[in-house]
């Protein structure tokens, strides 16, 4: 049973960053997907609840070619998997709504309620800091624009404070011979992955390896990038057998924590296999890539 | 057929000297028939005395 | 804790209910209004036992707060049947069989209708990622499959 | 071969409660809400395994709001179970008073106004207990060391059987090759969609109405009335609409005893509902088996011997976990002939959640090991699995030695078939295989160890003044479709359309007993019963024509499509309308009444008839991850005459998915007597996307003792399931799975352990 609390229900961001700032024991629920979940198992039972789910100022997706995309916190995982121009110009994170939980979820969750509660084994997260994006939260004294991969400290944490809200996610425009690629690994396709891996790769003219991401979700604490293995593809003209070495690399350089569902070697092996192959896919798609 | 609802059986078998879950134990635990050997022989031996 | 008044549109009908904030949208549906076409099979947000559409959007109404509601138009496995006309996908489920206890049947009705709303002739794989949220242990899903398959095929149209 | 035309049976016939079903008419016991109906919820044990020294419910009572708390002691503490029998096999208070023996026992309930007054009142409940150690394992369960679970029960050993005929041993002597292999299977919960439910009325007349989904009213009514001292005419069992039931439904549960028990104190009606997790952590599921299995083969193919050990672990308490011991051993030497066959079967007490029946009974398990044996003596042997189960397959009229007699058998053609299918499928890419197995199954068990004084399934019929049907029958509709089935048997019988019947189910005060939906026994044995009560009913009609029509008496008469007719003259008869008018009149008005019954006599020890089927699988694995992607299902299956069928395409594919995930996704872990996975997130249910397109291929056979010759269909369907994945990764990967389920982590063990021993020779 779910614990009473009081309920805010703000009219506008401002009111509902002063409302947020006024009370200490609130959590926000927007989608609610995973909050009402642990508040009925009463793990979470705070006195104030939030409820930015009709703040439509945080509601919008936008893009520009210099400026690249901007997501607004409200914004649905629906919305995202159901836009044009999400679809050409970053396909690889409607592939990855399209797989994350059911329907059901994403036309009600949000993508700043899934960062925001900092699961490890959330599907945006690795796909996101893949395309480099960068996330702007805040609360009524200003705001704060930090890397998505500095976002997430630890195991459903981040850097925002108590009064913080997921503002808006930005993704710069994607480079000319970018690519980028994930896939999760589970039993059932609606399920979050047993792990997962995120790989983006940006060439030089000369084919040479400019930039490269590696993002391997439920494998540690947060969305793990695996730096070693990036280092090792750096600069380089990259081909099947570095992605084998950099897959070796990323499964020990990760700490997946073992379950039910797979032992930790499993996930080791399994975290490696796919680094290698979305290496691959990302390095294919740069390749053909204006 | 062994049982548990075959209390008179089982304590039967107790009189003749035998333990019944030893008996049952051994049964599936090495290969062969020899529990049955050993409780068919004791039910001819029975027989007999009548 | 203090109780709050909501008010919503249940199947085209305006409800006014007094409830608690914590309260759950399936709990209202079922409870307050007395609709319990709408089941509830899990409390982990798994099942879809309790699809519902909330403005036309299949929702689990167990991991929504009623109160967010408000002012919303929902629909439950009691609104799609008009004046004792079933709508296509009922009559599509009745031809192809597609439930046996039918528990998870009100659910993956409503996950059906929201999903041939939209769907321009989708694929087969479409079509089962449209119910996926759904859980049957019954039928095995192929039969609803077929069923949604031949809506969306056009095979009936509203009476 | 092929038998009459008929007008009803096997054709596109609706579910007669579809309509209920689509439009949220249906109500279930979850939906069921009376006047002043409390809530009533239950506190369960923490402990595996503890003596019950005090429990104090004092706080609990005085929260306002809280009506009752009742522990064992406010019961009669009868030991109760299904094998009524059997004294020693009733084990299980519902309430126990002295000890508990598996996490998540029933250890009191409380009703209250609300159900979250009820949950609030549960924190408040003092129990004190003396933890006592616990085995959860049945192979150390049997250890000498071992704690004791019931007390006089030596090494726990609840319940064994032995399966015994011709010379086994001198049979193994004759075989060129024997092959010995061990095998786990695990558990599987049913997790029917509807969570354990019932709501009970106790009134101050003394009786007792209890809604409850239940897969047999009838055992719900004889159980709650053995525990709580009541007639059974006395209690009242409703099943209006059950979502689901799959063999975990017919046992007295939680929900039933403690509303039960409540509303007698409390003269008020109690609901108790069971939440998912309580479903999963309290309410018994498939039974985890180990198998030893020895065969003996000659060269040529043919079957000698088989010898067979398993120990199941039984869990806390017997249930129907007893008969699944028996059926487990009996269907492992299905569907061959062997000259010597011995198994023995040990059903071990644990403290863990009991084990039961479910779906398959016992038969999923025994064909895991037994189906895959055979391909892997085929491989040893280079022989070919199609020939090798052709040669040593059941036929018409074979008698398994002192067990049953086969009347109808299709299993030769379901081979074929599925040969024709596989070598159809042609040279498959790499890492991908097609895997068969085959088997059958019973059609309703014969045994009676419920020690019911009624016949096995009865029926009564009423044709009212406008030719309408009322059909009352005890089966029970649990999502499988009986209830369609029946209109459709009673609508052929009488020659009149499915819309004239109106069926009546799921009450024991207005139906006649029946032992239920279990066993796959409602098409052959309610279904005779349907037939029988019709002809008696249409047999009235006819008479009357007869003296209407003035015929020669040689002739014969029929009713089809509501047209009374002489058969050699089918134009000369009258409206079936007219003619129930006419002879209502002349019976003085009474009613048409026609009764019937089934009890199955001098049909050997399991069963009167056996479905036979083959199962392909065709499975593709990651050899890199070691997941497993299902391509396709297809079933060739003899169930004799197809009767519904919707309903049947229904049950094969849903019984494909349910052996699918029990094959590959589906487990129930344990850590110390504590199931890890008591969820839905973490419990995997086969879903649409997993789900494979499952074909079926019907073979035409006709079953002397069924009605119209149906036998047995859908529960069988999960038996083959799981054998034919492993084959299928089997012949796609070289690789030997002995474990249920067959994981991803499993399938890379396995590849690694076959390069090491490669790398060896």
């Amino acid at each position: 049973m779910i614990n009473d609390f009081h309920y805010l229900k703000p009219a506008s961001l401002k009111e509902a960053l002063a409302m947020y700032a006024e009370h200490d024991d609130c959590k926000v629920i927007c989608g609610g997907q995973s909050l009402l979940i642990v508040m009925r198992q009463g793990m979470v039972a705070p006195e104030y609840l939030l409820d930015i789910k009709h703040v439509k100022e945080l509601s919008y997706i936008k893009f520009d070619e210099k400026d690249g995309l901007r997501i607004g916190a409200t914004t649905t995982h629906r919305e995202i998997e159901k836009s044009d121009i999400i679809a050409k110009k970053y396909p690889v994170l409607v592939a990855m709504e399209e797989k994350l939980a059911s329907i059901q979820t994403r036309n009600w969750g949000t993508i700043g309620g899934n960062l925001a509660h900092a699961d490890p084994a959330g599907d945006p997260g690795p796909v996101l800091i893949a395309l480099n994006a960068e996330i702007k939260f805040g609360n009524s004294g200003g705001e704060k624009l930090v890397p998505l991969d500095e976002f997430f400290v630890d195991y459903f944490e981040t850097q925002m404070e108590q009064g913080d809200l997921v503002l808006e996610v930005h993704v710069p425009a994607p480079e000319p011979k970018f690519g980028c690629a994930y896939q999760k690994f589970n039993l059932l396709d609606s399920d979050m992955g047993i792990v997962a891996a995120a790989a983006s790769v940006t060439l030089n003219a000369d084919g040479t390896c400019k930039d490269i991401r590696i993002v391997l979700g439920n494998a540690g604490p947060i969305p793990l990038r695996v730096t070693k293995a990036e280092d090792l593809l750096k600069g380089k003209k990259l081909d099947d057998a570095l992605f084998a070495e950099a897959g070796t690399i990323a499964s020990e350089e990760c700490m997946p924590v073992a379950d039910i569902h797979a032992s930790e070697e499993h996930r080791r092996h399994v975290l490696g296999v796919l680094t290698k192959r979305m290496l691959k896919k990302a390095f294919e798609q740069a390749q053909t890539a204006a | 057929m062994f049982g548990t609802g075959d209390k008179a059986h089982r304590g039967w078998i107790e009189s003749q000297g035998y333990s019944y879950i030893e008996l049952l134990l051994a049964q599936t635990t090495e290969p062969g028939n020899k529990s049955y050997e050993i409780l068919s022989d004791l039910i001819e031996k029975a027989q007999d005395k009548l | 804790m203090e109780k709050q008044v909501l008010r919503f549109k249940v199947n085209g009908d305006e409800y006014e209910v007094f409830i608690h904030p914590k309260t759950l949208l399936v709990e209202v549906i079922r409870d307050h209004l007395g609709l319990t076409g709408t089941k509830r099979g899990c409390e982990t947000v798994s099942c879809g036992a309790c699809t519902v559409n909330i403005n036309g959007a299949s929702v689990k109404s167990c991991s929504v707060l009623a109160v967010q509601c408000e002012g919303l138009e929902v629909t439950t496995v009691e609104g799609l049947e008009k004046d004792g006309k079933l709508s296509p996908i009922q009559r599509s489920f009745l031809d192809h069989g597609s439930f046996q206890c039918g528990f998870c049947t009100p659910g993956m009705l409503m996950s059906a209708t929201a999903f041939i709303s939209e769907a321009k002739n989708p694929t087969k794989d479409q079509i089962k990622e449209s119910i996926e949220g759904n859980i049957c242990r019954c039928t095995g899903y192929n039969s609803i499959v077929r069923a949604i398959e031949a809506v969306t095929a056009g095979k009936y149209k509203e009476e | 071969m092929s038998h009459a035309k008929y007008n009803v049976i096997n054709t596109h016939v609706h579910n007669i409660d579809g309509v209920a079903k689509v439009t949220g008419r249906a109500t279930y016991t979850f939906d069921v809400k009376l006047p002043g109906m409390l809530y009533g919820k239950i506190l369960r044990s923490p402990h595996a395994h503890a003596k019950i020294k005090n429990i104090d419910t004092s706080a609990a009572m005085a929260l306002p709001g809280v009506k009752i708390v009742v522990t064992g002691k406010d019961t009669l503490g009868v030991k109760q179970g299904i094998w009524r029998r059997y004294e020693e096999l009733c084990d299980e208070q519902v309430l126990p008073l002295e000890k508990v023996r598996y996490i998540g026992e029933p250890v009191a309930a409380v009703a209250a106004i609300t159900e979250e007054i009820a949950e609030a009142a549960l924190d408040l409940i003092e129990v004190d207990y003396e933890v006592l150690p616990a085995v959860y394992e049945p192979l150390e369960a049997i250890k000498k060391e071992a704690p004791t679970i019931h007390e006089g029960v030596e090494r726990n050993v609840n319940v064994t059987r032995h399966i015994e005929w011709g010379d086994v041993d001198e049979a193994f002597e004759e075989a060129d090759y024997i092959r010995e292999d061990w095998f786990k299977c695990s558990g599987q919960a049913h997790m029917c969609m509807e969570t354990r439910a019932a709501v009970s009325s106790f009134t101050p007349d003394g009786k007792l109405t209890c809604w409850a989904s239940t897969q047999s009213a009838y055992y719900t009514q004889g159980l709650l009335a053995g525990v709580l001292g009541l007639r059974e005419g006395d209690v009242r069992v409703l099943a209006p609409y059950v979502g689901g039931g799959f063999g975990g439904k017919f046992e007295l549960d939680a929900a039933m005893f403690t509303s039960a028990v409540m509303s007698m104190k409390l003269f008020k009606p109690v609901k108790v509902c069971f939440t998912r997790e309580e479903d999963f952590i309290a309410s018994k599921r498939r039974t985890p088996m180990f198998y030893y299995v020895r065969t003996g083969i000659k060269k040529d193919g043919t079957f000698c011997a088989r010898e067979s050990r398993m120990f199941s672990n039984g869990g806390a308490y017997t249930g129907m976990g007893a008969t699944a011991l028996y059926l487990s051993g009996f269907f492992h030497s299905f569907p061959y002939k062997w000259r010597g066959y011995r198994y023995d079967g040990y059903r071990v007490y644990t403290n863990t959640l009991p084990s039961t029946s479910m779906r398959g009974f016992g038969a999923p398990q025994a064909m895991f090991c037994s189906e895959q044996q055979i391909d892997w003596i085929c491989a040893d042997l280079g022989l070919d699995p199609f020939e090798v189960r052709r040669k040593n397959g059941h036929t018409e009229g074979y008698e398994v030695p002192g067990q049953a007699f086969i009347q109808s058998c299709g299993l030769e053609q379901c081979i074929n078939e599925i040969e024709k299918w596989v070598k159809s499928k042609g040279k498959l890419p790499a890492n991908r295989g097609i895997g068969i197995s085959s088997c059958g199954f019973m059609s309703g068990g014969i045994f009676n160890w419920f020690d019911s004084p009624y016949s096995f399934s009865s029926a009564v019929v009423t044709i009212n003044v406008d030719g309408t049907v009322e059909l009352h029958v005890g089966c029970q509709d649990i999502g499988q479709g009986s209830n369609t089935t029946m209109a459709i048997i009673a609508a052929e019988t009488l020659g009149v359309k499915v819309e004239d019947i109106r069926v009546h189910s799921g009450d024991t005060a207005h139906c006649p007993a029946d032992l239920g939906a279990w066993g796959s026994r409602q098409t052959l044995m309610a279904g005779n019963a349907v037939k029988m009560a019709c002809e008696d009913a249409k047999k009235q009609l006819l008479e009357f024509a007869y003296a209407e029509m003035g015929i020669n008496i040689v002739y014969d008469l029929d009713i089809k499509d509501r047209w009374a007719h002489i058969v050699a003259r089918p134009e000369r008869g009258l409206p079936y309308v007219d003619l129930v008018k006419k002879a209502l009149r002349a019976k003085d008005g009474q009613r048409i009444m026609g009764r019937g019954y089934y009890t199955p006599h001098r049909k050997g020890m399991i069963s009167p008839a056996y479905s036979y089927m083959m199962q392909a699988v065709d499975a593709e694995i990651d050899p890199e991850t070691g997941k497993i992607k299902i391509h396709e299902v297809m079933t060739a299956h003899d169930c004799g005459q197809p009767i519904n069928q919707l309903g049947l395409i229904g049950q094969l594919e849903g019984a494909a998915s349910m052996a699918l995930g029990y094959a590959y996704l589906e487990d129930m872990p344990m850590e110390d007597g504590k199931l890890m996975n008591p969820n839905l997130v973490d419990y995997k249910v086969i879903k649409a996307p997993e789900m494979p397109e499952a074909g079926i291929i019907e073979i035409d056979t006709f079953e002397p003792e069924g009605p119209y010759g149906a036998k047995e269909a859908g529960e069988g369907l999960t038996n083959p399931t799981a054998a034919a994945l492993g084959n299928a990764i089997y012949n796609a990967m070289g690789i030997q799975m002995k474990e249920l389920p067959i994981t991803p982590e499993r399938v890379l063990k396995a590849l690694r352990e076959k390069k090491e021993q490669e790398a060896q020779k």
